[in-house]
């Protein structure tokens, strides 16, 4: 019992951690319908800012949070408006192929700031510490990231749903023409979407940096992780993305615990059984 | 008089020319590495040695000026690898080939040697057998079982009587399981378990979990240098086995210079095993480090494969020096076989029979240096050590 | 059981919703049937319900006295029971010739070989001219769809189905978007389809539908209201109910 | 003078076809001369050419899945793998005749590729998409765990080529892996010419565009998509045998997501649903690739992400487009 409890509380933080980079892919890629290969750059270029703020700055950590969050917004600012704007709406392929571009530049522009060694974000003391839990130990960092995960899935699913941002959201993804008609404008309600999108990266980025350390090639390291939770949680759906990182952590994790020899086939194994029981993901809107 | 002096340089240099190209040729050495993508930190320590080694030994041996290729090979890819020693060899007629981060590559390198009548001098690939598919290889960096060895009577001697290994599903992976086994088993503990996992895992808390569950008082793992060490170091002691009294031996892989930053105050305390620490207290070492951290640009980047390379270019000028910049491969070969010198690491010796190279291995300690870095200090010299893996073959 | 097309009892609901209710009917060899009735009424879901595009929920389609029920729409045209898209389904970077062709291979079965040419029988090639021809698209035969007239593209429709040989035939509303100087053609090519073929049309024009059908069927909210001759279909009190103010607003309309 | 213009049109649509066949033997003579002068040109880089030419055959796989049947996939390399690996250990195990490894390969591929097709097309779209990562990543996984026969990650090394026609050897020159593979390569391409000519071929196209309408044709959609995952399979296996024979190792890169990724992003830069986008596509990210590299070993890739970038800004459809506009504005100006 004690063991399976264990095991569940590790599952649930690296889940989380998952979710809160994956959701903002999502939200593109469900809402947006563009497929942002780029999507872990961004939450690459936070996890340097952050490193930097904390480290070189010395600012404290919820500081470098903030700052990395702004930054790597302001840093996507010009690049949604001269770079994704002209994709919208293009093949899967095309942007496919744009956004791999975009990620390579990313990996050799921080290789060549930054250097490639590991950067690391400091915890604040009351984050680095083991916490007892009753039945082991546990680092409170992983407890903040539960934390953290739960606040990004209820702090959208208000804004998607109960606010009247989420109202055009909505209207625009299901009806671009007609909300423009409307009076609702699109290319706003777009940029705001990729920008809370690129700013969940950035937020994922930095708190899960424990999970996916900070180094230049983070950007494609992780790429097929993030588009495979996607995928299986549904593009667009914010509790289907949940599930989804719930229950590959849980198959990743005990996977790994039980025959850790054969993790990757347990993980892999369960994404083909997921894809072929639920073709749209968990929670995916029809197409 | 300098203007003079430089015209008559030239002249005599055009005579020189004109009469035979023995004397001012330009011997050239393809360099092939990772200098960019995941692995590009070991790329750059390749170049760093060679630069430093060329920085403190001047750009030519004999009067024949060298000349240094680099070639990138991102990632393990044998079939990027042949072509570029093919190029490098046919088309940039290099004399000596050099490099090689992955045994993969190594392999699709050495069935070409013979007929390109060129050397392979290895920077780091360390898998033993690749020394035994071409007689032109010679390896100035180490085996997993070469550094794995001393470890077992070690952790024997630390009163560890049950042991639990856990290495990277993969080929040195394996070798260092195999390594620490034998040697842990032949001090007389036991290994209750063997844990291999995948190459991309990045949570390593089950695995910890296991650890626990296992009974062991030992840890043995081996992880390849990069951004999975921090977490599993971070797991271990997260989990609480560190405080739980639970060893920890590894490979000096592990704790790679260039991680320590990163891995800071949780890996203090943690003791592996290398051929080479950049702490290293030697004139040499001083003299190496100085001017490879001049090469990298940062303290913090340089570590060991770094070191393969200085001691790499060594045995290629050696191999010049030998040939008169004239191109044969087993005669540069066979000059260098039985070589010793004082490295930057320690003493070390090429072996005539397996080309290899013998050293010292350290056990080494995670600790604050003087100004507060943490540095691999070294606590214990198992000199003369040869690679395991080749002697018993 | 001499009829050649026959539906027993067909229903169909989409979760507590019925949209097709208890439909029975029969066509034999050579009829005229148009099935009409109100925006919404089921038809085009009765004619995926025929074709095998869904499956009912109950019910039999029966197809010279086989139940074709449980087959899938591929072996249901491979059989004979051939339909028509409401809204074109066509290839925008094929030809009318290929796209013809195309059918009479996969007729043939034919259209799987790798090891031979696409325009390489002469047979095939006179086929595919004959039904262009008499569809009046042999000037666009070599045009890319995506470039000629959406009447003709209606009619290149119509081509496909004819090219599978079929023994009963849906019509989709073949007019449906095309404007009404091409209708002319539409409907004389409607006239020209084989005498001995089964023809079910679905049609809002109802000029269309009274020179065309022998035979009319009303289907309202998923049921059969009326079945009988086009001329009595008007003094009929639930269709007038029903439909008749569509009907009268499409009449005005066309 | 209005009569003249119809007579044209109507004797140029009779030509339409011929002009196509002629089209098609002058690209193929163009490859050939491409080849030929690369042989010429670069005697040096035979191996990256020849390199080229194995990776040439993958994207020119992907090329028939994802540009004429429309299925996305981001795991070919599954398939060159299959076709690698099992060259390789018939090799180590005594077959070394490079034309009977090559059709090793082939089959080995086409197996792999049926087994490949049937699970991911059940799925569509970015399921799909999906379902072929996993498999590559469970090919590799599997790969690397029976290290007994495939060598895991040290590579499949050791293998023993014996000499074309038992004369020309496999050597360091690479002339005759290259030639050999140029040889291959036309062969495949000449082949994958009249298949996507063929019936099937259109039939494909077919599917990639409406498989409803397809179906309402009479036509099964599965079937036929799963006899191009063969063919496509047999490809891919080929190059990947031809990547182990020229280079006489096999490495866990011949079955990575990432040469798969590299692959489709060649593809997708050459443009799709034409087989010379594919080849197209290869030749300019591969020389890109190795000229940034060489001059730059540690900073190249801006470079190449800024070219990916650069392309689908100017020409969105992939190169091939780009030379297919180019060409028809020049016949509109003329």
């Amino acid at each position: 019992m004690r063991t399976i409890l264990s095991i569940a509380i590790d599952a649930l933080a690296f889940g989380m951690v998952l979710f809160i980079i994956c959701i903002g892919l999502s939200l593109t890629m469900g809402l947006m319908r563009v497929v942002n290969l780029a999507h872990g750059a961004f939450a690459m270029i936070a996890g340097y800012i952050a490193s930097y703020a904390a480290r070189d700055l010395g600012l404290g950590y919820a500081a470098a949070i903030f700052l990395a969050i702004t930054g790597t917004i302001v840093i996507s600012i010009p690049l949604e408006r001269f770079l994704y704007r002209r994709i919208y709406g293009s093949s899967e392929l095309t942007q496919v192929l744009m956004t791999i571009g975009l990620t390579f530049c990313v990996i050799g522009i921080t290789n060549y700031f930054m250097g490639p060694t590991l950067k690391t974000i400091p915890l604040p003391q009351a984050l680095s510490q083991p916490v007892d839990v009753g039945f082991r130990t546990i680092a409170a960092h992983r407890l903040f990231v539960i934390a953290c995960g739960a606040a990004v899935a209820v702090g959208l699913w208000y804004l998607i749903e109960r606010t009247s941002f989420g109202i055009k959201l909505r209207a625009t993804v299901d009806n671009s023409a007609m909300s423009d008609a409307l009076g609702v404008r699109t290319q706003v309600v777009y940029a705001i979407s990729f920008a809370i999108a690129i700013g969940l990266a950035a937020l994922g980025g930095v708190v899960g940096a424990e999970f996916l350390p900070i180094e230049p090639y983070y950007a494609l390291r992780y790429m097929v992780t993030f588009l495979v939770v996607v995928s299986v949680g549904g593009a667009g759906s914010i509790p289907g993305a949940l599930i989804a990182c719930l229950v590959l952590g849980l198959v990743d994790t005990t996977g790994r615990y039980l025959m850790p020899d054969f993790g990757n086939f347990f993980f892999y194994a369960a994404v083909i059984l997921i894809v072929c029981l639920f073709p749209r993901g968990f929670l995916g809107r029809a197409q | 008089m300098t203007a003079g002096k430089k015209i008559l340089g030239a002249a005599v240099g055009a005579v020189l020319m004109g009469s035979g190209s023995a004397y001012a040729d330009t011997i050239k050495v393809g360099i092939i590495g990772p200098f960019s993508g995941p692995f590009a930190l070991q790329g750059k320590n390749f170049q760093a040695g060679v630069e430093a080694y060329r920085a403190l030994n001047g750009k030519s041996v004999k009067g024949h000026d060298v000349e240094i290729i680099y070639r990138d090979l991102p990632a393990a890819n044998p079939a990027q690898s042949r072509a570029l020693a093919q190029e490098l060899v046919v088309k940039e007629k290099v004399q000596y080939l050099g490099g090689v981060y992955f045994t993969p590559d190594a392999m699709a390198i050495t069935p070409l040697l013979s007929q390109a009548n060129t050397p392979l001098v290895i920077f780091n690939a360390a898998t033993s057998a690749i020394m035994n598919t071409s007689p032109l290889v010679v390896r100035t960096s180490f085996t997993t079982a070469q550094t794995t060895n001393p470890l077992g009577k070690i952790a024997f001697d630390e009163g560890v009587r049950k042991a639990i290994t856990v290495v990277s599903d993969y080929g040195p992976g394996v070798d260092a399981e195999n390594a620490f086994k034998k040697a842990f088993e032949a001090a007389g503990g036991e290994v209750v378990e063997s844990v291999r996992m995948p190459m991309n895992t990045t949570d390593f808390s089950p695995i910890m979990q296991r650890v626990r569950d296992s009974g062991a008082t030992g840890l043995f793992a081996f992880l390849p240098s990069g951004p999975p060490t921090l977490g599993f170091v971070k797991a271990f002691n997260e989990t609480g086995l560190k405080r739980a009294g639970t060893k920890f031996y590894a490979p000096g892989d592990l704790t790679q210079e260039s991680d320590l930053p990163a891995l800071g105050e949780a890996a203090e305390g943690l003791k592996t095993s290398f051929h080479y620490s950049v702490a290293h207290d030697s004139p040499e070492n001083k003299r190496f480090v100085e001017a490879a951290v001049k090469a990298i640009g940062s303290a913090d980047q340089l570590s060991f494969p770094a070191v393969g390379a200085y001691d790499g270019m060594h045995v290629i000028y050696k191999m010049i020096e030998a040939t008169d910049g004239k191109q044969d491969a087993q005669k540069a070969v066979d000059a260098v076989k039985g070589l010793s010198w004082t490295s930057p690491r320690g003493p070390v010796r090429i072996e005539p029979e397996t080309r290899h190279i013998t050293q010292n291995i350290y056990l080494r300690e995670v600790a604050k240096n003087a100004d507060g870095k943490y540095i691999n200090k070294e606590i214990q010299t198992f000199p003369d050590q040869k690679d395991p893996g080749l002697a018993t073959q | 059981m001499s009829d050649l097309f026959r539906v027993e009892n067909l229903s169909k609901s989409f979760g507590g919703l019925a949209v097709s209710r208890d439909i029975s009917l029969s066509m034999p060899a050579g009829e005229r049937l148009a099935l009409i009735g109100p925006n919404g009424a089921g038809k085009t879901t009765f004619v995926n319900l025929v074709t095998g595009q869904l499956k009912p929920s109950a019910g039999r389609v029966l197809l010279n006295g086989e139940d074709v029920t449980q087959l899938g729409a591929v072996r249901r045209v491979r059989k004979g029971l051939v339909r028509t898209f409401q809204v074109t389904r066509l290839f925008s970077d094929l030809t009318p010739e290929e796209h013809v062709t195309l059918t009479v291979l996969q007729r043939q079965r034919k259209a799987t070989r790798i090891l031979s040419r696409f325009h390489g029988s002469s047979h095939v090639a006179d086929e595919v001219h004959g039904i262009l021809g008499t569809l009046g698209l042999h000037e666009v035969a070599r045009r890319k769809v995506g470039q000629i007239a959406y009447g003709q593209q209606r009619l290149l429709e119509i081509a496909i189905a004819l090219a599978l040989k079929p023994k009963v035939l849906l019509l989709d509303e073949p007019a449906a978007g095309v404007p009404s100087a091409d209708t002319p053609r539409i409907e004389q090519a409607l006239e020209r389809l084989p005498p001995s073929l089964a023809v079910l049309m679905i049609e809002h024009d109802m000029d269309l539908v009274f020179r065309f059908a022998k035979r009319v069927v009303v289907l309202a909210a998923g049921e059969i209201i009326f079945e009988g001759l086009p001329s009595e279909v008007a003094a009929d009190p639930k269709v007038r109910e029903a439909y008749l103010g569509n009907y009268a607003h499409a009449r005005s309309v066309a | 003078m209005h009569i003249m213009a119809q007579a044209g049109t109507v004797s140029a649509m009779s030509k339409a076809k011929s002009h196509h066949w002629w089209r098609d033997v002058a690209g193929i003579a163009l490859i050939a001369a491409f080849g030929a002068a690369g042989y010429w040109l670069f005697p040096d880089n035979l191996a990256l050419l020849t390199r080229i030419v194995a990776v040439a055959l993958l994207v020119l796989s992907i090329d028939l899945v994802v540009g004429y049947c429309g299925v996305a996939t981001l795991g070919q390399a599954a398939l060159f793998g299959a076709g690698a690996y099992a060259a390789g250990i018939a090799c180590v195990n005594g077959v070394t005749e490079p034309m009977t490894l090559i059709a090793i390969g082939a089959v080995a591929g086409a197996a792999a590729g049926l087994l490949m097709g049937g699970i991911m097309l059940r799925a569509h779209g970015l399921a799909q998409l999906v379902l072929s990562i996993a498999i590559v990543q469970l090919f590799h996984e599997a790969a690397n765990k029976a290290s007994a026969y495939t060598g895991g990650s040290d590579g499949l090394a050791g293998l023993m080529v014996s000499p074309l026609f038992g004369v020309f050897e496999f050597d360091l020159w690479g002339r005759t892996a290259y030639l050999m593979g140029l040889t291959l390569l036309l062969l495949v391409f000449i082949a994958l010419k009249f298949v996507v000519a063929s019936p099937f071929g259109m039939l494909c196209r077919g599917i990639k565009q409406d498989p409803v309408r397809i179906r309402a044709m009479g036509s099964f959609v599965f079937p036929v998509l799963l006899k191009m995952f063969v063919i496509s399979g047999a490809v891919a296996g080929a190059g990947g045998a031809l990547a182990a024979i020229s280079t006489q190792v096999v490495g866990l890169d011949s079955v990575s997501f990432e040469l798969s990724a590299n692959a489709l992003v060649m593809l997708v830069l050459g443009g799709l649903g034409t087989l010379y986008g594919a080849l197209i596509g290869t030749v300019i990210f591969m020389g890109f690739e190795h000229m940034v590299s060489a001059i730059n070993p540690f900073h190249w890739m801006t470079m190449v992400g800024a070219l990916l970038i650069a392309v689908v800004l100017a020409a969105p459809g992939g190169l091939s487009s780009l030379v297919e506009r180019i060409s028809a504005s020049r016949g509109g100006k003329s």
